[in-house]
């Protein structure tokens, strides 16, 4: 496979992504000069991991990984990489500890891995890259620690550029609009580009380029869309069966779009046939009955489509907002649950009545040594108290930290002992040749 | 003012007597810790008038300092269904009772149990009957079957009276050391409309902004925990600002995590508040009905609430 | 530590004469006591109007002191399926009658089984024709299937009138020594609505709070609102006052803890008393149907009872 | 205490010619015993037109004496699962026929099982089809799937004829001696519906209290309302009394022990029959269709069928 | 009495080039025979549209004889989530590919994978991907996550042309010596409304009754109504003749024995097709989802079929 095959093993064979890898050199050059560990994220197929690879051959690096291991439990994580974390790298070799796919431990059935992870960090004497599609999927306590580099999406000129380089290994005469247009069409994805470039062939006619279904599946809904909104008719339903997207997606995409397009006159109207076309999908996920799927995908957009008196010109389409902000906020709906849970087992009340005390307590941290007991009282987590007063939470924090490095004011100490781990030794003290 | 704990765990009574605004409950319940015996109970009410207050107080005279290991507390409502709740009370059940002749099973938001569910908690009551009593709290004693109402002393929570918070808010402001002025008692009444906990609360709240709590400074705490967003969301809706009123709608949802019922409940009490002619107001609610409705059965609460606030802003 | 037997057990009749309110269905029991003799009977009729209790009676006098090694009661809807059904039957009918020709199956809620299930029942009835008779009890006898109805003499149990009811409650309180008082009589009867167990459960619970039963202490236990209640309730909606009739509402589902059933049944049943013209009633009724749907598909209470308070007080 | 053979097995045809009201069909089965050969057969139609008694003649005739050991009926909805079904078949099908080329698998109700479990049956079908044929018998063939029905000849069974219910009912009533005199007659087709099981259930019910049967009689053994008495109802509702038609509901759901679905399915029968305008028929219909659904989904019956006659009283 | 393998698969293509109404696709998968390498593929599209046809055909080709010891399926929705399906991939994957140098692995639905399964299963590609290739077919590709895409070519199969299917129907008919008379080719690509299996299906059902397929044929065997039909129903509910439409209806129900499902979506399909303002269709078609509803709860299906005519015939 042409993925495989044809693997970056230089850095002038990462296209696009000159600034982030500039970036990475002078994080690991300076290391330890702020926070331990270095996130790595952005989309895929944009060269992360490819060019953590790159950086082990060109650095010489001795790489400790937990990677495609099925298992990211807290036991793994500490067996994998914490030991290795820990202990310093013998002279002249430099060691890097890297986790891919640091967004898929589960706070459920990756036990505790998440909390390893931190404590590694804290610990470790050696660099540690984390790799993520998503940076909101990690716990604030992760971001935290970290430093972060961005790996922007590709542009297509990189991408085609890379695919020339491809086609000239692999003697395919190909024209430059044909790799253009299979770079337009791969949505910012080299990996996808080159394996949709591979299944061409090995003689690329520009008729074929046409073949290939578009990655981007947002411009066949944009069309549909345009179909709603320019006419007034059941008839834009049609445009819908090629758009590669299931009911329960698309109906965001009208719901996004209309009120941003429409009459305020109208959006009553249109709503109320989205709001029809939801309780068909609702019965559709209660009953298992798919055959409601014809009904709600004629309302959302035959429905919508009727309720517009005049045509609508263009507007620019957006993505549906609702899941991007479902996706950011998922950690935190997580930590607001386990926080009124604790609230609720103090209070005797429920999760529900839980929620009544939030305000109260958000003015009881008003001044540090208040915070800190809102803390004690409820045992509470960093990201917990975040919800509940934001703004002071640093402050709160670092208070106990202080109080714990005086060894002699107990009560300070006490509450936060079995949060934060020993006192460790101060970074490069080697206390003994042994200790490696 | 410093923080310490919540007031409605500092001052929450320790003894039966303690309990204010209740006199025929206390009453009855005294007479069970004198017998050293009692039926399973059903407390029935609303939220923050006592039940809880009652149940704990109850246990603790009932068992004098060993109380904690013959009283079990569990929501129905949190715990992931009927059966972890059996095994929970089944744990507890098995071992003896100290320093008495059976354990106390407090639990709450029983309601929220189905009606099989129910059935199962009826057959474990009958099971465990001589060596544990179960107090059953509910708002509404009529969504518990009568197999279980016809086994219970039934318990009815009205809200308290407001002389009864009066009386506790006293008791409080003399031990913090603070003066809650007629202005500010009157307001307080006024929104916690007989629910203790919410008057505990807000009083606390207001503490922390002074010494003196006048009217002011309780509207001043009240509107932080007053869903304002709720409020700024239907006069956009009103108004026309369909876009605004959505965000306002995806903050409340998402951010905050609300459920759509709790919004439409919040939705369905603001309307009432507004700035609107009678006929107005009536007919919203009307639609509120019918978009609740449509909520449950629906598959995403979020299209049902937008088209809710689509309505808002429809003339008639 | 006292539990009191349930008054309707206590209570039962033990002989047919002693059965209140229904002298043609005794007649014609009697009579087959007197045969030692009976077809296959079906009862039909809602809850707690004495199905059960007459076929208890009918056993008794039928086979005496033996009666309960010749009498089995099963509950179609509870068992799971007509296979356990049937197997029960096998078991029972198995042994011989002792002191009697035959045995009697008492088979609840027969119109829970599926028209197939009583096609299987049907055959089991003619399996063990020579040595079983089934009274088998339904809430409607059309739900039955005709091979079935046309093996069985059918008795009808309408609700109990008033007057049956009455002597019954007097005769109880007689006997507890307590007083029971028109007004508390009238309460009484108006929730049961024609259903025994339902009056006599009643009673009970209100007699645990005092010995003189007047109209608060029954209101005050039954989770029934007082009819006036709910006719200022409806008044005040549709003389156009909303809010006054909304308070009314909250209080009947919070302070008394009345499920959204429970008063959309009891609306239900006020309206036809209501000063009002005819047109406006039957557009009433129409819409309580709608709310009572919705109910049922499980929307939120306060808002769909407020919502058709909402459509009370629109003038068309 | 006697009990009769049901007379929808005492008069089930035992051939062919003696089947009433199909005379196509009869004259296509009797082409096959001519041949000593047959397809697979697919028998559509409602409960009770003569499905079942079609197989079992053709069976009678096609193998005379031996009839029994070449028939095996099974219904699809009470065994569990294909598995069961298959299991069955091959059981069966594994011996010779006896005196024929052939055996006859009769599977009723075979729409109950899934299209997966279909496409199981149909390669059974296949394996076993030099030995056997399928009599498949269904509610509606469109719930077959397509391979199956390609293999089968289809035959259709409208309801029967009234013509054809009568005389059949006439030659039982010579047969047992009983008079049906002209209104019991009507009646009984009335019930029927083109159905002759329940024509001569009911006829036999009706039978076991008289010999002469009537109108009356028919009613009385029934638990369907009397044409008229639905009539009388919805006119009551149209005409504005409302209270009127009220009172007759309730004696249809009490007295008659009507369920709300036979009512409503009975008042639908009957609207067309109305002397009423187009228009109001049509949006009628349209309002009993809405009210169905509530009752299927649970609602309360009373309330929905008063709902349902308050529309009919609405002018418009 | 002779069983023919079903025509889907007798007629299931061995290799690409036989594969109708996908050029584009069959060309880049040729372009992997040609290198005797493919990198992971994912087939998106709906049920019966060629998906698992193309994978087989792919790996005949690749491996030749050896295909089934290189090839195997799996369905993501049936086997017991992730774990079974990574077990299965791991005995798979262990053993060498035989004349090849990888694989294949066909996860067929595997949108049926939540997103942490497929996570995953993204971890499982990456381990054996020097040894296996995968094709993962779904419904819809953006239910598959980013990361599993950009490793995939991806192929989207629409709905395949009319022409592709009365390709594929022609060929067949000349192999099997069959006349398909252009009325007949209409009739099945109505019926199969884009679905190949039931076009084959429907044709050989009718080639079963004659060799010579028309119109009549096919309708004969297909249990759909014809197109007229139904239009005709519409048509005369909405221009008010309603007992017109309610005869059609029942000629639908008995004679052609269709079910009310079937009826109902039908009428959804013509309605859209129908000469009436585009808003009173969409009101339509809400309305008749409704009733499909209705239908699938359990309601009469007279009565709902009714009551939806009689929407039809009303004029708002």
């Amino acid at each position: 496979m042409f993925n495989e095959d044809h693997r970056p093993r230089e850095f002038s064979e990462i296209h696009g992504q000159k600034k982030p890898l500039k970036d990475i050199i002078a994080w690991l050059n300076t290391w330890p000069s702020s926070n331990k560990a270095l996130l790595i994220h952005g989309p895929s197929g944009c060269g992360k991991t490819i060019s953590a690879y790159v950086l082990k051959e060109q650095m010489n690096l001795d790489f400790i990984e937990l990677n495609t291991s099925d298992v990211r439990d807290a036991e793994t994580i500490e067996r994998v990489v914490g030991n290795a974390a820990r202990s310093k790298a013998l002279f002249f070799s430099r060691k890097l500890i890297l986790i891919d796919e640091v967004d898929n431990i589960k706070g459920r059935s990756d036990q505790g891995g998440m909390k390893a992870l931190g404590k590694v960090i804290d610990e470790t004497q050696n660099p540690i890259v984390l790799i993520a599609n998503d940076p909101y999927k990690l716990p604030s306590s992760i971001r935290n620690r970290v430093d972060t580099i961005r790996f922007n999406t590709l542009r297509s000129a990189s991408i085609k550029n890379r695919l020339k380089e491809i086609s000239e290994k692999e003697g395919i005469t190909v024209a430059d609009e044909q790799l253009e247009e299979i770079a337009e069409r791969s949505g910012g994805d080299m990996r996808a580009a080159i394996n949709d470039f591979e299944s061409l062939g090995n003689t690329v006619l520009k008729a074929d380029v046409g073949m290939l279904s578009s990655r981007d599946s947002e411009s066949s809904i944009f069309e549909g869309l345009t179909s709603i909104f320019k006419q007034r008719s059941t008839k834009c339903r049609e445009i819908f069966f090629d758009v590669d997207k299931p009911p329960d997606e698309i109906i965001f995409w009208i719901d996004e779009n209309m009120p941003r397009t429409y009459h305020p006159d109208d959006i009553a109207c249109a709503y109320n046939y989205l709001s029809r076309a939801d309780v068909f999908l609702g019965r559709v996920r209660r009953r298992q009955y798919y055959r409601f799927w014809a009904y709600a995908m004629d309302l959302m957009t035959g429905g919508v489509s009727v309720c517009h008196k005049k045509d609508l010109t263009f507007s620019k389409y957006e993505p549906p907002s609702y899941f991007r902000y479902l996706g950011k906020t998922k950690a935190l709906r997580g930590v607001t649950n386990s926080l009124l849970a604790k609230i609720g087992g103090k209070t005797h009340s429920s999760i529900y009545d839980a929620r009544a005390y939030i305000p109260l307590l958000g003015l009881a941290c008003k001044d540090v040594s208040g915070g800190i007991n809102v803390l004690k009282y409820f045992d509470l987590e960093y990201e917990e108290m975040e919800v509940i007063c934001p703004k002071v939470v640093k402050d709160i924090f670092k208070a106990v930290e202080e109080a714990e490095k005086r060894p002699n004011d107990e009560s300070e100490t006490e509450a936060k002992q079995k949060r934060r781990p020993a006192p460790k030794p101060a970074r490069g003290e080697q206390t003994s040749l042994f200790q490696f | 003012m410093n923080f310490e704990k919540p007031w409605t765990e500092k001052y929450r009574p320790a003894k039966l007597d303690d309990v204010v605004g209740r006199p025929f409950i206390v009453e009855r319940l005294k007479s069970y810790v004198e017998r050293k015996n009692m039926p399973h109970l059903l407390f029935a009410g609303p939220a923050g008038v006592g039940k809880t207050t009652c149940a704990l107080a109850l246990a603790r005279e009932m068992f004098g300092d060993s109380w904690h290991q013959n009283f079990q507390e569990t929501n129905a409502s949190d715990e992931r269904g009927i059966n972890v709740v059996r095994e929970r009370i089944k744990d507890f059940a098995r071992t003896m009772s100290i320093g008495g002749n059976f354990k106390i099973i407090f639990l709450d938001e029983s309601d929220a149990l189905t009606p099989d569910a129910q059935n199962a908690l009826r057959r474990t009551m009958e099971i465990y009957t001589s060596t544990c009593r179960f107090i059953l709290s509910c708002n509404y004693s009529s969504k518990i079957i009568p197999p279980i109402q016809s086994r219970c002393a039934i318990f009815r929570f009205g809200p308290l009276p407001d002389g009864a918070i009066e009386e506790k808010l006293n008791m409080i402001a003399d031990n913090e050391k603070i003066v809650i002025k007629e202005s500010g008692m009157e307001a307080i009444k006024y929104i916690a409309d007989g629910d203790m906990r919410k008057a505990e609360n807000t009083m606390q709240a207001a503490a922390f902004l002074g010494k003196d709590i006048d009217e002011d400074l309780v509207y001043q705490v009240s509107s932080r925990a007053r869903p304002e967003e709720i409020v700024d969301m239907i006069n956009a809706a009103i108004s026309g600002n369909f876009l605004a009123s959505r965000r306002l709608l995806d903050s409340l949802l998402i951010e905050k995590g609300l459920s759509g019922e709790d919004i439409i409940t919040q939705v369905h009490r603001q309307i009432l508040e507004l700035e609107l002619p009678e006929e107005r107001k009536v007919d919203l609610i009307d639609k509120i009905g019918e978009h609740e409705f449509r909520l449950v059965e629906g598959s995403n609460e979020r299209i049902q609430l937008e088209a809710l606030l689509a309505r808002l802003a429809k003339k008639q």
